[in-house]
């Protein structure tokens, strides 16, 4: 007869236990490589320790040997879900130091394809969030097919121009690799059209539905200052009431020149972020219709036929360049020493800087709302490691 | 708030700030004036969004810790520099004032060995416990091998 | 000579029946689930699928049983075989046409009710017996939903019970033979509904099923559980959805009330049973899970009452109008 | 009497059913287990702590007011059989002793132990 | 009665406790013969095959055997980096792999298949390795990408693992980067091929040629 020894019990007042419960990296709902350390009394979170870096891949340091025009293919990488605007980080903070000029085509060509591209990632963040929120063995696994299914229509698209799914090194220094192929427009308006009335239909899907409601509403509620203190971006930032966009708070690539409308919610809680996000479907949408109509004719880059290591090189400098990504603010902080490399590459993951909100707002919670606020966070961790 | 004023603000109060551009305005000052610089950026120019922390490796020259805050409803955008100096690796650390500087310390701490000092929680976060080295410093090279791996 | 074989021949036929039932419904779901999400399901093994659940469990019969280090390894192996008692024991008393089933007890719907919700002793033994974090949350919850939904389970099996005066399941399924108890007015719609929502919540199916979360407890109870014991907690759990459809289509639908000879009773009895299986699979793929304290408040603010007062109504309609078609 | 036997001889099959097809199993599958196979899943990372830990009172607070509407139930079997003999004296009866019964519910909803923390 | 104390703490190999590298590579590399089935029923089938005529039966046993498993291959869903998204999409509605019998399972104790999907990383590593330690036999393993196979284009960072066949046993190497899901599917039937050949050769055949 063995008694082991007796273990050292923390009660609290309501006598319960804490459970030290793992989440990830190796979770259905962890959105990759993702390990929260929750401590559990019962079923309420009262503290989380995040542990990310499971998919660190020296970005900012292999940045420092290669070229400029090697990285951009590699920068996608970073943010595997919308590779389009994270390769537009860099290139852009590149143009910025040499001062380089982009056609006015290739500048809607950009904007056309960052649009598309936040399209589909929204339509795989709705999908990933239901399949948070309703299982895989549930109704969220037949939503999270629908959006897959139109976001196939969007990666067809991109697959037609630049001949890859997923990971594109579409943008270089100076413009894009590739003009359009005949008969892309017309595919694109009507992928367009069809994504268009398909959005409805999840939001009727969605919105009608009280146990989405209940799921939603009042979880996660982030506020104005914490927002801005933390640093988060894009629809998080917008769903907490501050109606900032950086494609109209600081216009690039001629977002000047369209007509859109920068949705906000001060709800601050994850149906706010959803309503935000939502909306902003359409309104890339709209971006999308407004540059194919408008589309310029002219060269697709001031420097064709990008070849040697010279045509490379970039004045010495620095440039802190951001886009409007999916996930919210990309930005590039790039300095140039003169040569082919840059000297220093910061990334500013948007997902990095949102998932930081999470230990301050997981706490208090139910395990059920972790997974909701994850999702409603949308964190990619080839951003958050790099 | 525009860039001009602010530039004349931080001449005003800082007196060793080395203040240029427009957009972001890049404001550099001594180690010793770096949280109140970043307290004066966010109470009196309302630069409450905290956008990035990070630093730059000058070789020779010592670390250099970067920042870059904006006030989203002027649009203005600050980018504050420090110089730790050569052989120096501690900073004061930002995030009494900006509780985002969290995370983005302690990745600083983990790629480049600055010791935040205030910092609540300072521990690696992308890799892992038992790493040696910090490797964006300079003199830490890309395929450094980590057995048994490789 | 056969007299005495009567006995056992007729649980072995019913069992093997069911086993068969519960296999194809497998199948029956994924091309279902399939077709909602526009995809084509299981398709290349076998034609059109078929023999998809025959090679499943060939192959988790030859899987590796893990039993892990820190699991209380009695009661961890004995939890499958607990499991999947009283999920495949509900049949016993259902009768699959006048006078075919096991045994057509006089408390036939007590017995249903009673066996039907031992299952949470299993689920709960393989939960503790684990000693897996998620399992034993998922333990717990279940527990928690299981006894909050079995209330108002037995109360909306109770009204038509209370219509046809017996508790005898062959009694019930004739007293139905002029009208389907789901078209009995307004009692009837109602008492299906609250039929239909604590089944799918009793049988902690989509979006109910919170102790199986997967995107919260991984796979919840069976979390550690691989080989055939993870085969015959599956199993189990099926054949307890498939029970409840039963139980469903008899109190509600009319058993094997239809048109057509008699010995198509049987036939009937099984499209109406899977039509309510339908329905619960539609249900599942259909919505979003909601939380744990939400399905337990649904439960006691909402249902338990409202069954209740269900309850009442129909005895004052019984008491004061009669039955019709009795 | 017979039906029961039935029953048991079904509940006998069942159980010889589990227990055959466990064997079966037992035959067939290897057998390889070594110490890192046989930790706790837990997503991939270590166990930290122990799964047995005591739970709050709230998860038995729902336990207690099942047994009260539990007890209910049982009464209630035998007032659906007799419900037609016993003709509208039945129906008073039963609900004066569900509005008793719904007091403790009304206590359990006003102590908020139905809001399950 | 004996109160059971906290779980037993797994000590995972050091590295430093090995000679060198080839040694450590071997300790995951290692595939031990007759993970199929348990001792006795090895025995039975050698003794049945011996007899005249007794391969007939062995080898259809052997053949309805490997049907079964070939037939139903679960993949654990477990996804590492963009090739993750690809494995989505290869799971989702236009190229469903559930038509092969493949559903994806959250837990690896249900599943037979592991899809490293994407850079591994060294702090990921040991958590892989557990992870595919506790898949059940018998298992298999799908390399999907260039840095799954070789580290890729972050080969030559020093957070990068050179190819997931230094942590774990690989049977199919998927090139691309991300390869496309009909790449993925190919992939997949390769190792239903090889799964059907699980007996013949007496081992596992060797993994297809790897292609960085």
């Amino acid at each position: 007869m063995t008694i082991a020894a007796p273990r050292h019990v923390e009660l609290d007042y309501t006598g319960s236990e804490r459970l030290t419960m793992n989440m990830g990296p190796q979770h259905p709902s962890a959105h990759g490589v993702f390990r929260a350390i929750l401590q559990l009394e019962g079923e309420t979170v009262v503290g989380v320790d995040a542990v990310i870096g499971y998919l660190h891949r020296c970005h900012e340091k292999l940045a420092e040997t290669l070229t400029y025009a090697q990285y951009p293919s590699i920068a996608s990488k970073t943010d595997y879900v919308a590779a389009m605007t994270s390769e537009f980080a860099y290139v852009r903070a590149a143009e910025m130091i040499g001062k380089i000029e982009v056609p006015k085509r290739a500048q809607y060509l950009r904007v056309i394809a960052a649009e598309l591209q936040r399209v589909a990632s929204h339509l795989l963040w709705l999908g990933t969030w239901c399949l948070d929120m309703g299982g895989a063995l549930g109704g969220g696994a037949t939503i999270f097919l629908y959006c897959i299914r139109e976001r196939e229509m969007i990666l067809d698209l991109f697959e037609s121009l630049v001949g890859a799914r997923l990971l594109y090194g579409f943008y270089q220094v100076g413009g894009v690799r590739y003009d359009l192929p005949a008969g892309w427009v017309d595919t694109c308006r009507q992928t367009v059209d069809v994504i268009d009335t398909r959005i409805d239909e999840y939001q009727r899907m969605l919105e009608d539905n009280p146990f989405f409601q209940v799921r939603t509403q009042g979880v996660g509620v982030i506020s104005r200052e914490l927002a801005q203190e933390v640093g988060i971006a894009g629809p998080l930032l917008r769903g907490s009431g501050v109606a900032f966009d950086i494609r109209r708070g600081e216009p690039y690539s001629s977002y000047e020149d369209f007509e859109f409308r920068v949705p906000v919610e001060t709800s601050g809680d994850c149906f706010g972020r959803y309503k935000v996000r939502m909306a902003e479907f359409r309104e890339s949408l709209t971006i999308v219709r407004q540059a194919l109509d408008r589309l310029p004719d002219g060269p697709i880059s001031s420097r064709p036929g990008l070849k040697s290591v010279a045509q490379t090189r970039i004045p010495k400098g620095e440039a802190y360049a951001r886009v409007e990504g999916a996930r919210g603010e990309v930005g590039c902080y790039l300095i140039a020493d003169g040569s082919a490399k840059p000297y220093r590459m910061k990334w500013r993951g948007a997902s990095f800087s949102n998932l930081a909100i999470l230990p301050h707002i997981i706490p208090g919670h139910k395990v059920a709302d972790v997974v909701a606020i994850m999702g409603s966070v949308d964190p990619v961790f080839g951003e958050v490691d790099r | 708030m525009t860039a001009d004023q602010a530039r004349v603000l931080i001449a005003e109060r800082f007196s060793g700030a080395q203040v240029d551009g427009a957009a972001p305005v890049v404001v550099s000052v001594a180690r010793d004036a770096w949280l109140d610089l970043a307290r004066f950026a966010k109470e009196t120019l309302g630069c409450r969004f905290f956008s990035f922390l990070s630093a730059v490796d000058w070789k020779d020259e010592g670390l250099e810790v970067v920042c870059k805050v904006d006030n989203l409803d002027a649009g203005l955008s600050l980018l504050l520099k420090t110089r730790l100096g050569p052989g120096v690796s501690a900073c004061p650390s930002l995030v009494p004032v900006y509780a985002g500087a969290n995370w983005m310390e302690r990745e600083c701490y983990d790629m480049f060995g600055i010791a935040f000092e205030g910092h609540p929680d300072l521990r690696r976060i992308l890799l892992g416990d038992d790493w040696v080295g910090h490797p964006l410093l300079k003199s830490y090279a890309v395929d450094t091998p980590y057995p048994p791996y490789r | 000579m056969t007299a005495w074989l009567l006995p056992f021949l007729v649980p072995f036929i019913v069992m093997n029946a069911i086993l068969g039932i519960v296999t194809y419904v497998t199948l029956l779901e994924r091309k279902f689930a399939a077709r909602m999400q526009s995809r084509i399901g299981p398709y290349r093994v076998g034609p059109h699928g078929l023999l998809q659940p025959i090679a499943d469990a060939i192959k988790l019969m030859m899987k590796e049983d893990v039993v892990p280090t820190a699991a209380d390894r009695p009661i961890y192996n004995l939890a499958p075989i607990v499991f999947v008692l009283p999920c495949m024991f509900i049949f016993a008393t259902i009768p699959f046409a006048p006078g075919l089933g096991v045994a057509d007890l006089n408390i036939g719907i007590l017995f249903f009710l009673a066996v039907s919700a031992m299952e949470i002793v299993g689920l709960f033994m393989a939960g503790w017996g684990s000693n897996n974090k998620y399992a034993m949350l998922s333990a717990m919850r279940a527990v928690n939903q299981v006894i909050s939904y079995d209330l108002p389970f037995i109360f909306s099996a109770l009204t038509p019970v209370l219509l046809a005066g017996s508790l005898k399941l062959s009694d019930i399924a004739a007293a139905q033979a002029g009208l389907w108890f789901i078209f009995y007015p307004v009692i009837g719609q109602l008492a299906f509904i609250a039929f239909i929502v604590s089944t799918v919540a009793s049988e902690n199916r989509a979006p109910f099923d919170i102790l199986e979360a997967e995107s919260e407890l991984v796979a919840g109870f069976r979390v550690e559980y691989s080989g055939m014991k993870f085969a015959l907690i599956q199993l189990g759990e099926y054949a307890h959805v498939i029970g409840a459809s039963f139980l469903g289509a008899l109190l509600f639908l009319g058993a094997w009330a239809g048109p057509g000879p008699e010995w198509l009773g049987p036939v009937w009895f099984l499209i109406t049973a899977m039509l309510i299986f339908l329905l619960v699979t539609w249900v599942r793929w259909s919505f979003v899970r909601i939380r744990v304290d939400q399905i337990l408040a649904l439960s006691w603010k909402a249902l338990l009452p409202s069954t209740l007062l269900l309850l009442i109504a129909t005895a004052i309609v019984v008491v004061w109008r009669g039955v019709p078609g009795v | 009497m017979t039906g029961y036997a039935s029953v048991v001889i079904y509940l006998g099959l069942i159980v010889a059913f589990a227990v055959v097809s466990l064997g079966v199993a037992r035959v067939l599958s290897p057998r390889r287990p070594f110490a890192a196979k046989l930790e706790s899943y837990e997503c991939g990372a270590q166990p930290v702590g122990d799964a047995w830990v005591q739970f709050p009172v709230g998860f038995y607070l729902v336990a207690l007011l099942f047994i009260v509407f539990d007890a209910l139930a049982v009464f209630l079997f035998p007032w659906v059989l007799a419900l037609r003999g016993l003709g509208p004296g039945g129906v008073v009866t039963m609900v004066i002793f569900l509005a008793i019964l719904s007091l403790g519910w009304f206590y359990a909803y006003r102590e908020r132990i139905l809001e399950w923390q | 009665m004996a109160v059971k104390g906290p779980n037993p703490p797994v000590l995972t190999p050091v590295w430093r406790n090995f000679k060198d590298l080839q040694e450590w590579e071997a300790l995951h590399q290692k595939r031990p013969e007759g993970d199929k089935h348990s001792a006795l029923f090895e025995r039975v089938t050698e003794g049945i095959h011996s007899f005249p005529g007794g391969f007939l039966v062995t080898t259809v046993a052997d053949n309805f055997f490997n049907w079964a498993r070939k037939s139903s291959v679960w993949p654990v869903t477990f996804g590492l980096a963009c090739c993750a998204i690809e494995m989505m999409a290869t799971f989702a509605s236009r190229f469903d792999v559930e038509r092969l019998g493949m559903v994806p399972w959250a837990s690896p104790r249900h599943s037979d298949l592991m899809i490293v999907s994407g850079t591994v990383t060294i702090k990921m590593a040991p958590m892989l390795t557990r992870i595919y330690d506790q898949m059940p036999d018998p298992k298999w393993a799908v390399s999907m990408g260039s840095c799954a196979n070789s580290g890729g284009p972050f080969r030559h960072g020093y957070h990068v693992v050179k190819g997931v066949d230094r942590v774990i046993p690989v049977d199919v190497y998927v090139p691309g980067c991300p390869p496309p899901p009909e790449s993925l599917l190919n992939g997949l039937l390769l190792l239903q091929d090889q799964i059907a050949h699980f007996r013949r050769t007496g081992e596992r055949p060797a993994p297809n040629p790897k292609e960085d």
